[in-house]
């Protein structure tokens, strides 16, 4: 008992400590991209190509004053940004870095992750709510109306894969797809049900829905800084939000993660375990994966207009829950069929 | 018949029960070299056709204040839209002119102006936001300026002055 | 979709956009009662930027007003210069030059498509899109740089003077106009494919924002705003001034009057502009680009004028009495978002805030220019 | 129903174009500059705040006629001279520029006939102190020497 609490709290610190990082160099990286996919080099005074950027911002939140404004309930203001930062670290509890990098396996990994995301959706309306402040108010039913709609063709997704794999378990799911690429779920043929041919698009659902669980552009509604002003972080300062802002980068990760080990295998080799160094079943895969997906993620937000609300919830019951409750139901009959 | 005539004679109706007749009629205004006060001060209610290429508008009317809802009723069914509106100060004759400029949207180009004459003390006017919406502002804008009080003008606070402003930054006689 | 929605007087909020608020671009304030998302109704509040440049007029001569022009509508300065420069010509009698006319046709519409440029980025910058910003900036860059070579200033030029220019264009001005055509008909097809035939775009604006024709009519709208509701109304077709009667180019109209006919209109007219453009070039004749003999000192004989021209936003109009001295006795300034701009309260309600933020993005504001 | 699919498919093509455009900037080089390390070559034309031009001593050619006082439309410029003696002109004694209500519109260089006034260079003209911006030509035409 007390060995596997000391082991929780050692994956908590490591996680903290990933997450931190993780935040820290993603700003860094999505101001980058951000530079170079708008013809300008980004942050370059700081450092060699601006890499000391990341700390020297944080010091500087750090050392901001926390401002609360007039009139606020601060038990629930102050709560929010803590409340926005712990899910995303209790998820990283259960994620798989690889066969043996995990901080606690859980045989119902799945079912975790998507409890603390819900948690997440919650410190937006906590923030807004406790914010006093009109635009942080309407940012903060936005966020919670589309986490709402989006976890519902997210879930559905979700149990496909775990139906062909057969395990709620995160490393199960992942060991089902070892072996080479071509054993991913992402592909229209699968060991165990043949053809599905909507597998793929399963794949760019859970990825649209990734991103709009993250609060990401184009589904940025929460924050729309040219409607809402900074949405639901408007009146935080300082480490408040720096915590959002981790907060959300750290949700970008797990989503990333989420998507890595439901779809394209995890920490397993693409070409199969040849057995000597790159090209075994290791952690480098699967990290080299998630940046991929946050790559992807960083395009996509310095492409695209934001939706409205009405537009992201159309896209999710017109097409996403429709397409995805279609290849769960194929699903079931192709693993009856075979 | 242009568009220019058909505004003319659709004008020219409002004046006809003043018992002048020769007010239609008037001609263009030859000799401008004779100070402009003094021609305006002369000058009767009526529609005269103005040369485009020196003065940039083809009619220029001159109503009566209750005479310019009327106008601007006409002007709206002939299918004009509304420029601006604008006030002049003549402290010498001891007057304000406000000017409504009207154009069109089609290819018959006519610019109409339509003014009033009205006392400097105690300025008032009707408003013709009823048959413009887009009046309101610039009533506004002209209460702002000159102090003129468009009566009926359903929202006549300051709009670009600040909102306690009580003065007429446009009036001669204003010191900063 | 924004239904038509029974909003309820009594269950509403004031939403304050502006003075300082992203979407405004500018020291605008809109004050909204809002029932949860939806607008109920608008009102606009002005002058946060007002600074009576029409007060100014009356104490400075003519050629001492024309840099106040540049400080209206900081993006297309010199049509402004344009119509001011027009509306003395008219009164005092000034001739201008053919070569004049066409150097200023140039500008002018260099500076219509920069203005247009930072329109498209404001815009998409209003609806989330943070790159197109970067690009239009990058093109507008390049004809900030060839008017700077000619007039000296990049955003303010004060380029024109009664009767001609300030000076002369010489041949790297027209090879750089040249290349820079050539370059913005390249960017022009990027900008289709990147924010044009976006859905995410498309879904926000087609089938909203409607101003019809009637409320065009009513509120007086002009520029881009009429034209995407169908108003083929342009000041350089139906007025002609300078040479725009020479040059062979059509005016964009819309018949959808939704936000993204407004779009389309910009997007059109920035080709229109470079057709003008390539021209006039051609056309451009030689000859000096002031005239033999004016007066030294501007003195318009008493009476009033009216000038119109077709800035980047609409039908900008000068009305100048004078009284015969070398101050002008009454200037006013009719600007076209002014006009645009009071439409917005009634089209917007029942809308979403996000729509209407879109919506007012679509109307293409210039706040100094609004408040003078 | 058809109308569903179409949708689907135009609107996912539209923004992979979308995508695509992007990343071929991604590659490119910045076309930024980074200011305080490099700057930018002025126009000959660009108009800076307006300095005096001197003869080959570093003599005003400016001869007091007041021309450029009279012309500036924000009352900017302010200027002396006197009449030394048995010299015919004027010689320039100060010339105070009052920057801050300068507009850079240039009046001042058109109404001079004696070529004596031009626009300088000039563009790093940011400072935290108003002083700075009252500035006096005549020093500087002194220094340029």
């Amino acid at each position: 008992m007390s060995l596997t609490l000391l082991n929780a709290v050692i994956a908590v610190f490591i996680a903290i400590c990933f997450v931190g990082l993780n935040a820290a160099y993603l700003v860094w990286c999505e101001r980058k991209g951000a530079g170079f996919y708008q013809r300008r080099p980004g942050p370059m005074e700081n450092g060699l190509w601006g890499l000391l950027q990341p700390p020297i911002d944080g010091v500087k939140l750090m050392t901001k004053q926390l401002l609360i404004p007039g009139g606020v309930d601060k038990a629930i203001f102050m709560v929010a940004p803590v409340l926005a930062m712990f899910p995303a670290l209790i998820s990283f509890v259960t994620i798989p870095f690889s066969e043996t990098i995990v901080a606690h396996p859980i045989n119902v990994g799945v079912l975790m992750i998507f409890a603390s995301a819900a948690l997440g959706g919650m410190s937006l309306l906590v923030a807004g709510w406790g914010s006093r402040n009109k635009y942080a108010m309407i940012s903060s039913v936005r966020a919670v109306s589309q986490t709402v709609a989006y976890e519902i063709p997210l879930l559905i997704t979700t149990i496909t894969v775990v139906m062909i794999c057969g395990s709620l378990n995160l490393s199960d799911i992942v060991q089902h797809q070892l072996g080479g690429f071509w054993n991913w779920n992402i592909w229209p043929f699968q060991k165990s049900v043949g053809y599905n041919l909507l597998m793929p698009i399963s794949f760019l659902i859970l990825f649209v829905c990734a991103v709009a669980e993250t609060n990401r552009a184009p589904f940025d509604l929460g924050e729309a800084e040219s409607e809402l002003v900074a949405g639901f972080h408007t009146e935080y300062s300082s480490m408040g939000f720096g915590l959002f802002f981790m907060g959300e980068y750290a949700n970008i990760v797990i989503g990333s993660c989420l998507i890595t080990i439901l779809f394209l295998g995890g920490w397993s080799c693409p070409i199969g375990d040849l057995g000597f160094f790159p090209f075994t079943n290791n952690v480098g895969w699967f990290l080299l994966k998630i940046y991929l997906i946050i790559f992807v993620f960083i395009w996509i937000r310095w492409t695209f207009p934001r939706t409205t609300i009405y537009g992201l919830l159309n896209l999710s019951w017109k097409y996403l829950i429709p397409i995805s409750l279609f290849n769960l139901l194929l699903t079931a009959g192709l693993l009856k069929v075979f | 018949m242009s568009i220019q005539e058909t505004t003319k004679q659709a004008l020219s109706e409002l004046f006809i029960d003043q018992a002048t007749d020769t007010v239609i009629a008037e001609p263009p205004p030859a000799a401008t070299e004779e100070s402009v006060d003094q021609e305006e001060a002369v000058r009767l209610p009526g529609v005269i056709d103005q040369n485009y290429d020196t003065k940039g508008f083809h009619l220029d009317a001159l109503v009566e204040h209750e005479q310019l809802v009327r106008a601007a009723e006409i002007l709206f069914g002939l299918g004009f839209f509304i420029e601006s509106i604008t006030g002049v100060d003549w402290i010498k004759e001891d007057q304000l002119e406000a000017v409504y400029d009207f154009s069109r949207y089609d290819f018959e180009l006519c610019r109409v102006v339509v003014r009033v004459f009205i006392p400097r003390t105690d300025p008032h006017l009707p408003t013709i936001t009823g048959v413009y919406t887009g009046a309101n502002w610039h009533e506004r804008e002209t209460h702002d300026f000159f102090g003129i009080v468009f009566d009926g003008h359903p929202h006549l606070i300051p709009l670009l002055l600040p909102e306690d402003a009580d003065f007429h930054p446009l009036l001669k006689d204003f010191k900063a | 979709m924004s239904q038509p929605i029974e909003l309820q007087k009594d269950e509403t909020f004031v939403l304050n956009v502006g003075p300082q608020h992203p979407a405004t671009h500018g020291v605008l304030r809109v004050k909204m009662t809002m029932d949860g998302e939806n607008i109920y109704n608008a009102e606009t509040v002005l002058g946060y930027i007002h600074r009576m440049h029409e007060k100014m007029a009356e104490n400075r001569s003519y050629p001492q007003y024309m840099p106040n022009m540049g400080r209206l509508d900081y993006l297309s300065a010199m049509a402004f210069n344009h119509g001011y420069a027009l509306v003395v010509e008219r009164a005092a009698g000034i001739e201008v030059p053919e070569r004049a006319e066409y150097i200023r046709v140039i500008t002018v519409e260099l500076n219509r498509v920069s203005s247009h440029l930072v329109w498209l980025g404001a815009f998409v910058l209003d609806l989330g899109g943070f790159t197109p910003l970067m690009y239009c900036f990058d093109d507008r860059e390049q004809i900030l740089d060839l008017l700077e070579s000619v007039t000296g200033s990049r955003l303010t030029y004060c380029y024109f003077r009664f009767g001609g220019l300030y000076n002369d264009i010489d041949d790297e001005f027209i090879a750089g106009t040249h290349v820079f055509i050539k370059r913005m008909r390249k960017e022009l097809k990027m900008y289709a494919k990147l924010v044009t035939g976006n859905i995410i775009l498309m879904k926000r604006l087609k089938e909203h924002g409607p101003i019809d024709r009637d409320m065009c009519q009513r509120y007086g709208a002009t520029g881009p705003v009429a034209r995407g509701s169908g108003i083929d109304y342009d000041v350089r077709k139906n007025e002609p001034y300078s040479v725009y009667p020479d040059l062979d180019f059509d005016i964009p109209v819309y018949h959808e009057c939704d936000s993204f006919a407004r779009y389309m209109v910009r997007m059109d007219e920035m080709e229109q502009s470079l057709r003008i453009i390539e021209q006039a070039l051609e056309k451009l004749p030689e000859g000096p680009v002031n005239p033999k003999k004016k007066p030294k000192i501007i003195k318009p004989p008493p009476g009033d004028y009216y000038a119109a021209v077709e800035t980047a936003r609409g039908n900008f109009g000068i009305r100048l009495v004078s009284d015969g001295t070398k101050n002008a006795y009454r200037l006013k300034l009719r600007s076209p978002t002014y006009s645009n701009m009071h439409l917005f309260d009634e089209a917007c309600r029942g809308m979403l805030l996000a729509d209407a933020l879109a919506f007012m993005g679509s109307l293409d504001l210039v706040i100094p220019e609004m408040d003078r | 129903m058809g109308g569903y699919f179409t949708e689907l498919f135009t609107g996912t093509k539209s923004l992979l174009d979308g995508m695509w455009v992007t990343l071929k900037e991604f590659p490119k080089r910045p076309v930024t500059l980074s200011y305080p390390h490099e700057s930018v070559k002025m126009y000959r034309r660009f108009r800076g705040h307006i300095e005096l031009i001197g003869d080959d001593e570093g003599k005003a050619n400016c001869i007091v006629c007041g021309m450029c006082q009279r012309a500036c439309p924000s009352g900017c410029i302010t200027l002396a001279g006197e009449k030394p003696e048995g010299s015919k002109k004027k010689v320039l004694t100060s010339y105070i520029l009052d920057f801050t209500t300068c507009s850079l519109c240039g009046s001042c260089v058109e109404s001079c006939n004696f070529d004596a006034l031009q626009f300088s260079n000039e563009y790093n003209l940011a400072s935290t102190n108003k002083e700075d911006f009252i500035m006096d030509l005549l020093k500087r035409l002194e220094e340029q020497k």
